[in-house]
């Protein structure tokens, strides 16, 4: 993508420099991967393969969790992120697994994510966040905003162009046509994905939200739930999950992308933040780490049903 | 697996009635684990314990199940009962097939099959009860007294009569507070300064007392048995120890200053006592409106001072004190009545608040007790009160009453008629609240011989014309309008409380209503106590009182930290918050929804990866937990858990109930 | 800013001097205020008095159609205008009335336009020095008494001031030279709706407004209300005689000293149109040294 | 599909992760567990699963039993501290393990005993009920209600509704646990 020839020639140098310098002991990007369409993760120690780094329209991956490998270490690491990236270092952030003194967050202009065939991924059209939230660095113009905005930087034309954040308000629109079915067709409907889970935990592990040093789904101990992928712990583990992510999920849709058995994961946590700006009031979790999130605090005049 | 027996009570014929007993039990003797099943009579009677404490004894029992009434009612005395027959108390449960099952099902055969599943979930619950112990909490023999009102006064003279050191703190430079201010007390009318002063000097006399004025709390770390609180002793500029409180100094200090103390109808110096009677009475100097610490000009106290007193040089200080309790007496502040605009705003001279009246009343005060109005010291002959300013009034956020007003003004229209025999008092209320012993009668004496003219009604409007004001209000009772031309206009503003109040309050951890009224524990049955262990609190802070309650409240606040101080150290909750340090990532999720901040992430050293690293973990303090469980929820990895509500009983408990 | 002006009917009638000062001082001011095309009655003194519906869709309208034209504000000068299209503007910012009241008019409302009496805009939004660089002849010496009447000022969702001591047209007295004087009776009622139907009872209301102004030592009425000033200046004749003693205090809008200290002629002011004479107190103000 | 496919890349690369993909396991055919209600009469009697504070709504149940009311069979209550204690986790186990219905109950908002709880517990249960509904949950099957320590007759009218309500919805089968 030649708008972003010179972003990853700059990428490349400031990985370069940071390792060298030994201002981080490692640093979080991307690589080319086995196929022109593939851009996968990438970690380097070593100034020497910086070279290795490369960002285009094909980096999906949300490397934000990757940053928990590190989450009682001193050292620095640098990582790259997008928008949707961004929230997920913010939402390590404020669940204190990182220190800001540990992450060198260097915001990046998206293009918009495209699959292999070319086209926009539903995400990036829907993506009310295309510019990083935060970030101690910027490269390619982009501007760090903190509030819905349109792209910028260098992508910012292409990023229109293809029509990143132009379906931002149907969000919902999943949501909405799941609501509307009867409790018969969506107690189906659900079966029918929880059905397909086999439990391996992909979603969990890509997902910043998730960062609990010790999982309840790999504790035995407590019992919680059994291990074996029968329709009844499916469910529980689904809802379990979307209960724990509830007002915590930063909507960069890695859970659903992972998924190898295609369950509409994001769906479910769609459907918990539409309910939750209905109930409790706006908010984006990921956002603003200074704001807790809405099930750790409450109002006294909250809404009241349950009298 | 654990040995486990079941105790099915008849409760006479209250359970036996509609479950059939003996079928519980039977059911019982069937689960696995339970080596023991036996019915009784009255399981909580002797008898009843006794035959708990030989089976425990004979079948060499874990633990056990009491299947009787509500454990609200007799769990701690089967927990006792385990106690004495060498089992950890919390290895009992009892299951309630009473209130819950007896007397509400007739039914004997759904009585008793809801019965069995209770008494199953009991079981499969004490399958999984560990013993659980309370934590002791040291408790420091000392108590902090903030705010030296007469309710902070009492207070500590109390405890400090109970043996126990006190540090009675103000931030005035004397105690006495509000009371101090007032001219007499309703409704005996004896003055307040001659049954205040007693008690100022002996509470500042008294071996146990440390009076610590001019000072304020900045901030209170700890927790019940050992608050760390940082105070901030003001400079004075005068060398306490030094000073004889000859007030040489402040006789020939040149700089005037309205006197707070005095509603700024009178002047003070920059180098004063609020009031002749201060304890201590040492003066000092007010900073900002000091000529030589301003300007660098003047000195005289200095030049004057006989006992080389005076210390320009003074610095703040801030200690930092330990306190095992903590009594909050830190009072109120009257209404500010610029709010009504239509009474004035508070610009019209002679439109003035009770507490002004009281300064003119009294003999000490600006005008040596001759009533003269403000704006050009004319004697009044008519003299409007308002009641209700700053009360009961949705429209100003102050829908509470003052509870104090009614009295004041019936007591100041006395006084006034007394002093003023030729005036005539007009007084605007929209009920008469005279609850109190001896109350009612003052008020019908008011009326009926000082000539006091009750007005049911509002005042809409009052406005200058000329040097008359006329206040126009409407009489309810006649439903007519009234005018009055009065020469002087008594706004008898409520109570608010204390404009830092709610500051004060966060840093104690205490909680406060929609205006800023500390809130106690339990309206009815915890008056003094707040939400957060050890803490009390006293007087007009929680809401508004007169001097006696405020009196009374001091003393039961005292009661409540002399109990504790009398331990050595405190039995913490047993059934509270635990972490598992292991599995616990220290999000901190749980700190911010525990309501007793019980909770702090500390650092932890463990060894990952062959390496010494220090990763933050959540900490329970056994102390502050009451408890409530609120933690385990929040924590999503389940590492919080809690003492005889684990998640293992709960769940074990909804097993059993489920699968039967 | 640039605001839609509704000037309502009473300022072509019996408040023509107001519309004429108004007029005078907006455009001596240079102020981006256009009229708003095709507006309509603003409901007041009957339609609230009839159909809750009609008294907020009635100004809604206009409101309406300033928004199409443009405006992002409305400015009123007549103060029972304004306490309509303010109660439209409070009443659509809840979704449900706003489409009841889209429904009945027939156009579209944003809930966001905002309407503003002329006595604040000019307090608030034309800053000191700019007024005081227009200032040819200072009302120095002038005593006014500040009446605002009970429309800008109640209730309070449409309240422009305080309602018990309002302070907006004081302060703009004070930048103009004058001096206003303290008294009790800023929003008294001026008996204007008794006028017709009890005309003893509004009489004595009148009368009560201007004695006490007379008490409190003013030289003059200020107003920022047609209805206000029918009554104390077309009535205070017959004030005068329930009185018993004779008054004199002309009763002027704010707009027309605003004009008279900009150097204003009088007659483009309207000051020649009073009931009370009121050109004789200005012209005997000391006159400033030339320069 | 889903909202936000396609995916790019397959699923291997989350391996980075060290995601543990696994070979689905395969369940034997479902069958329907026992229902947990008993028949009486031969009536199907619902079977619910009722979590209570102990210091408002376990306390007005005991309350109910001091005054003699009378009210269905149908529920058993799980004392809990506060409501606050209630972890959506043991309404679902609930449901796994047979219940027809789950009630939570607690003091109503600013009278929690220990303050702040039932707001908490307030916001998670309107989100989860919200939730549950979403997939396919019958919203009577699991409810949330104040009850304070004096509310006797309230918590005997929930129970006897609740109960009613349920009834006409037969067993619940969703998400219940198949018997080995």
């Amino acid at each position: 993508m030649k708008e972003l020839h010179n972003v990853n020639v700059a990428m490349r140098t400031l990985a370069r420099e940071l390792l060298e310098s030994g201002t981080v002991a490692g640093v979080y990007g991307w690589k080319k991967g086995s196929r022109p369409t593939l851009t996968s993760p990438l970690y380097i120690q070593d100034a020497a393969k910086a070279d290795r780094l490369a960002y285009d329209q094909y980096a999906v991956s949300n490397l934000s969790a990757l940053l928990l490998d590190h989450r009682n270490n001193d050292k620095k690491r640098a990582i790259f992120v997008k928008g949707c990236d961004s929230r997920g270092v913010v939402r390590l952030l404020q669940d204190q697994q990182i220190t800001p003194e540990q992450v060198l967050v260097i915001g990046l202009p998206c293009p918009g994510m495209v699959d292999e065939a070319g086209s926009l991924l539903t995400k990036c059209a829907e993506c009310r966040f295309p510019n990083p939230v935060m970030a101690d660095q910027v490269l390619g113009g982009v501007e760090v905003s903190k509030q819905p905005s349109a792209p910028t930087g260098v992508t910012a034309e292409a990023a229109r162009k293809v029509g990143v954040g132009s379906r931002a308000g149907e969000r919902m629109a999943q949501v909405a046509q799941l609501e509307g079915k009867t409790a018969a067709e969506k107690e189906a409907y659900w079966a029918e994905q929880h059905d397909k889970c086999i439990r391996c935990y992909a979603c969990r592990n890509v997902c910043p939200a998730c960062n609990c040093r010790d999982c309840i789904f790999d504790t035995e101990k407590k019992g919680w739930v059994s291990k074996a992928a029968t329709s009844s712990a499916n469910a529980f583990f689904a809802i379990t999950r979307a209960m724990h992510v509830a007002g915590r999920c930063v909507d960069c849709g890695e859970c659903e992308r992972v998924c190898p058995m295609d369950i509409p994961i994001m769906t479910v946590n769609r459907k918990l933040q539409q309910d939750i700006e209905a109930l409790f009031g706006p908010y984006d979790a990921g956002v603003d780490e200074t704001v807790v999130p809405p099930l750790g605090r409450y109002q006294t005049d909250d809404p009241e049903e349950f009298l | 697996m654990k040995r486990i027996g079941v105790f099915v009570c008849h409760c006479g014929s209250n359970i036996a009635h509609t479950v059939d007993c003996k079928q519980v039990a039977d059911e019982a003797a069937a689960m696995p684990g339970v080596v023991h099943a036996q019915e009784y009579k009255y399981m909580c009677s002797e008898p009843g314990q006794v035959l708990i404490q030989e089976a425990v004894k004979e079948h060499n029992l874990d633990g056990y199940v009491v299947t009787a009434c509500s454990p609200r009612m007799h769990e701690t005395t089967f927990r006792k009962c385990a106690g004495r027959c060498g089992l950890n108390p919390y290895m009992v449960e009892q299951v309630n097939i009473r209130e819950h099952c007896s007397w509400v099902h007739a039914d004997k055969e759904a009585g008793t099959e809801k019965a069995i599943d209770l008494m199953r979930m009991g079981v499969a619950k004490v399958l999984k009860n560990e013993p659980l112990k309370a934590a002791t909490i040291p408790m420091t023999k000392r108590a902090l007294v903030i705010g030296a009102g007469i309710a902070g006064i009492q207070a500590a003279l109390d405890i400090a009569d109970n043996g126990f050191p006190v540090t009675l703190l103000d931030r005035e430079h004397s105690i006495g507070g509000r009371m101090a201010q007032i001219d007499k007390t309703f409704p005996t009318l004896d003055c307040s300064a001659c049954i205040l002063t007693p008690k100022m000097v002996e509470v500042a006399q008294h071996p146990n007392v440390e009076l610590m004025t001019y000072a304020e709390v900045e901030s209170v770390g700890g927790f019940i048995g050992s608050f760390d609180v940082t105070i901030r002793k003001k400079a004075r500029y005068v060398d306490t120890k030094r000073c004889t409180g000859c007030g040489a100094c402040i006789q020939k200090c040149p700089s005037k200053v309205p006197s707070e103390f005095e509603m700024e109808m009178g002047p003070r110096k920059s180098i004063y006592v609020p009031f002749p009677q201060a304890v201590p009475n040492k003066p000092v100097i007010d900073a900002p409106h000091c000529r030589y610490l301003q300007t660098g000009k003047c000195g005289i106290c200095k030049k004057i001072c006989p006992t080389d007193a005076i210390r320009f040089d003074d610095q703040d200080e801030v200690v930092t004190e330990r306190f095992g309790t903590i009594v909050v007496a830190t009072g109120y502040q009257q209404f500010d009545i610029s709010a009504y605009e239509e009474y004035g705003g508070g610009r019209i001279p002679d439109v003035i608040t009770g507490m002004h009246l009281e300064r003119l009343l009294n003999a000490s005060g600006p005008t040596s007790g001759k009533i003269k109005r403000p704006s050009d010291g004319k004697e009044p002959k008519n003299i409007v009160f308002i009641k209700c300013v700053g009360s009961r009034d949705e429209a100003k956020n102050r829908p509470y009453c003052s509870k104090t007003c009614c009295m004041y003004v019936a007591k100041q229209a006395t006084l006034l008629k007394e002093k003023l025999p030729a005036s005539k008092s007009y007084i605007f209320y929209m009920d008469v609240r005279t609850g109190g012993k001896n109350y009612e009668e003052f008020y019908r004496r008011t009326q009926v011989d000082y000539d006091g003219h009750y007005i049911r009604g509002r005042v809409s409007k009052i406005f200058q014309v000329g040097d008359r004001l006329i206040v126009r209000g409407d009489d309810s009772l006649l439903g007519r309008p009234v005018e009055i031309e009065a020469d002087l206009v008594v706004l008898a503003a409520g109570m608010d409380p204390q404009h830092d109040a709610r500051e004060l309050a966060r840093t104690l951890g205490i909680a406060y209503d929609a205006h800023g009224w500390y809130t106690e524990a339990h309206p009815k049955l915890k008056p003094v106590e707040t939400q957060t262990g050890g803490i009390f609190l006293a007087g007009a802070c929680q809401g508004p009182k007169d001097i006696p309650d405020s009196v009374a409240q001091g003393s039961a606040a005292a009661v409540k930290a002399s109990a504790l101080l009398t331990k050595t150290e405190l039995t913490g909750e047993p059934m509270i918050a635990q972490c598992n340090e292991a599995m616990c990532s220290g999000c901190g999720l749980c700190v911010t929804i525990c309501p007793y901040k019980a909770i702090t992430r500390q650092p932890k050293q463990e060894r990952i990866h062959g390496k010494m690293r220090e990763r933050m973990v959540s900490t329970i303090n056994s102390g502050l937990c009451q408890g409530c469980g609120a933690c385990t929820v929040a924590c999503p990895s389940s590492a919080m858990n809690m003492g005889g509500f684990s998640d293992e009983q709960i769940m074990a408990e909804v097993d059993a109930l489920c699968q039967r | 800013m640039r605001y839609g002006y509704y000037p309502g009917c009473s300022l072509t009638g019996t408040g023509i001097e107001y519309g004429l000062s108004a007029d005078a001082v907006i455009r001596h001011l240079n102020m981006d205020m256009k009229e708003i095309r095709d507006w309509n009655c603003c409901g007041a003194s009957s339609a609230h008095n009839h159909d809750p519906l009609l008294s907020i869709a009635l100004p809604a309208r206009n409101l309406a159609l300033a928004e199409q034209q443009g405006f992002r504000e409305v400015a009123v000068p007549c103060a029972a205008c304004y306490q309509r299209i303010k109660a439209a503007e409070v009443a659509a910012r809840d979704p449900l009335k706003r489409r009841e009241m889209e429904e009945v008019i027939e156009e579209e409302l944003s809930g966001a336009i905002v309407a503003r009496s002329l006595l604040e805009i000019m307090v608030h939004d034309i800053d000191d020095s700019a007024l005081a660089a227009q200032i040819r002849r200072p009302l120095q010496g002038l005593k006014v008494a500040c009446y605002y009447g009970c429309l800008l000022v109640k209730p309070r969702a449409i309240a422009m001031d305080e309602a018990e001591n309002p302070m907006t047209m004081d302060h703009l007295m004070e930048r103009l030279g004058a001096t206003p004087v303290e008294w009790g009776y800023k929003t008294e009622c001026c008996g204007g709706s008794l006028t017709l139907t009890r005309p003893d009872t509004g009489v004595q209301m009148t009368a009560e407004v201007l004695k006490y102004a007379k008490l409190a030592g003013a030289d003059c009425v200020v107003t920022p209300c047609p209805l206000c000033t029918s009554n104390l200046d077309m009535r205070q004749g017959t004030a005068e005689k329930k009185l018993g003693r004779s008054l004199g205090l002309p009763i002027y809008y704010f707009t027309e000293l605003m004009g008279f200290a900009f150097g204003l002629p009088m007659k483009t002011l309207g000051l020649d149109r009073h009931f009370v004479e009121a050109t004789g107190l200005l012209q005997s103000l000391p006159v400033p040294a030339s320069g | 599909m889903s909202a936000l496919s396609p995916k790019s890349g397959s699923p291997a690369d989350c391996a980075v992760t060290e995601g543990h993909v696994g070979l689905p396991v395969l369940d034997p055919p479902p069958t329907a567990a026992p229902d947990t209600g008993k028949t009486k009469n031969g009536e199907w009697q619902p079977y619910i699963v009722g979590f209570a504070c102990n210091w408002c709504t376990y306390a007005g149940a005991d309350l109910a039993g001091l005054s003699r009311m009378q009210y269905p069979p149908n529920m058993r209550l799980v004392r809990v501290p506060c409501s606050g204690r209630v972890n959506p986790q043991f309404v679902l186990r609930a449901f796994q393990k047979g219940a027809d219905a789950v009630l939570v109950a607690g003091c109503h908002p600013g009278d929690c005993h220990y303050g702040t709880g039932n707001y908490f517990t307030r916001r998670r249960f309107l989100l989860m009920q919200r939730l549950l509904t979403f997939m396919g949950v019958d919203p009577r099957r699991f409810q949330a209600r104040w009850i304070s320590g004096s509310e006797a007759p309230k918590f005997r009218d929930v129970v006897t509704e609740l109960t009613e309500q349920v009834r006409p919805l037969g067993p619940n089968r969703l998400w219940r646990e198949v018997e080995p």
